[in-house]
């Protein structure tokens, strides 16, 4: 059963991928991606902000049809919202699959939706102050190969 | 009567989070018309609409649609998640 | 500094991911895939033989391919050998980069490789006996994209 | 003097894992004709060359390619790892 969690906790990366992986004997791959608040020009912390309700929505919306398209045997998203330090873990996806290939579509798909469809806004805290993220021309590109 | 809902630097720019609207209009498009028409902290948050994005009861919509049975309106930009 | 390890003893998942993205900061996104061995038709156990020397020297040479081509900060590839059960972890691929796009690509790269150029050979035992399993087309043909 | 590695089902016609062997074969070409002209396991193992791969000091090779300063040749059906 796929899982979506969104939370201002930490989250284990060891922890959740080695629970995702565990007893599994229904798929040969196993993809995690883990995104990490890098610390670019000092920035001192970046604090996000997202829309309760419909981000659990849009999430589950994705991963359905993530499911559905690659045949997966499972699916994980955890994503994070609050304040957040260079080194943290802002968000992780995992997916299984019997194919290699399907499990590595499965997590790009769902990242490149994240990115652009999921209601999360992050703000960045500098030595210039503060800033709104600005969302790349090129991951809406992205959607477009799927 | 609308609950409508501000994000990111939208929120900032309108000041409050959120608010319920009293309104007759059909569209999107013309309740921005109608907040704009109230105070210059709408104006400014509306200004460009293209950096915008809407949200009906918790479905991305396009500003044309229609608000006939929609419960909730939420305004903010481009989403950077990930 | 990229990692390889060829190895009989098993691997833990969890740990290896952890102490891979550990104080990283300069990294974006990091991406593992981890191959299970499935359960296929009563499956009781698969044994991998390698070509000691070789397997090391011709892993290394596709990680400094991929650490150059995709600029990443780290990279990590483990791979068993020997006697393994229907559950057990075969191999784990880790890359880290500043850019998603890059860090999925790298370890799709590392796979695709792993799959047909580095000196493993799987035997498969089970209720009809033992066979060699044989290499796939769709395999050798995924190193085209590159 | 070479020394010569079987893998795999190339290991088990051959019966061992490697060995010596003594040639003036210039390429793997005639290196492989050299072994099948031996013995019926080596005519076994050899009998489809497409089936398979050949490394020279532990690199990938053709099967024209020269066997001049070689010292270790390996022959393995096509890989299966990851």
């Amino acid at each position: 059963m796929p899982v979506v969690r969104v939370q201002s906790e930490p989250f284990s990366l060891g922890d959740e991928a080695e629970a995702f992986a565990k007893g599994r004997t229904d798929a040969g791959g196993l993809v995690t991606f883990t995104g990490v608040v890098r610390d670019t020009g000092g920035l001192a912390r970046m604090e996000i902000e997202h829309y309760p309700g419909m981000t659990e929505k849009a999430i589950a919306g994705m991963v359905d049809t993530a499911m559905a398209r690659w045949d997966l045997a499972d699916a994980l998203v955890i994503h994070r919202h609050g304040t957040l330090a260079p080194g943290d873990r802002i968000m992780m996806v995992a997916t299984a699959s019997r194919h290699r290939v399907a499990a590595f579509e499965a997590a790009e798909f769902l990242m490149d939706y994240l990115k652009s469809r999921a209601p999360f806004w992050k703000k960045e805290f500098g030595p210039d102050g503060a800033a709104w993220v600005a969302a790349k021309d090129e991951d809406e590109d992205a959607l477009s190969r799927w | 009567m609308l609950d409508v809902m501000y994000f990111a630097w939208v929120r900032e720019r309108i000041g409050e989070p959120r608010e319920r609207v009293e309104t007759d209009a059909a569209t999107v498009e013309e309740l921005v018309e109608e907040l704009k028409a109230r105070e210059p902290r709408y104006e400014a948050a509306f200004a460009d609409l293209s950096a915008l994005r809407v949200a009906l009861d918790q479905e991305l919509a396009d500003f044309d649609a229609p608000l006939a049975g929609v419960r909730e309106v939420a305004f903010f930009p481009p989403m950077t998640g990930g």
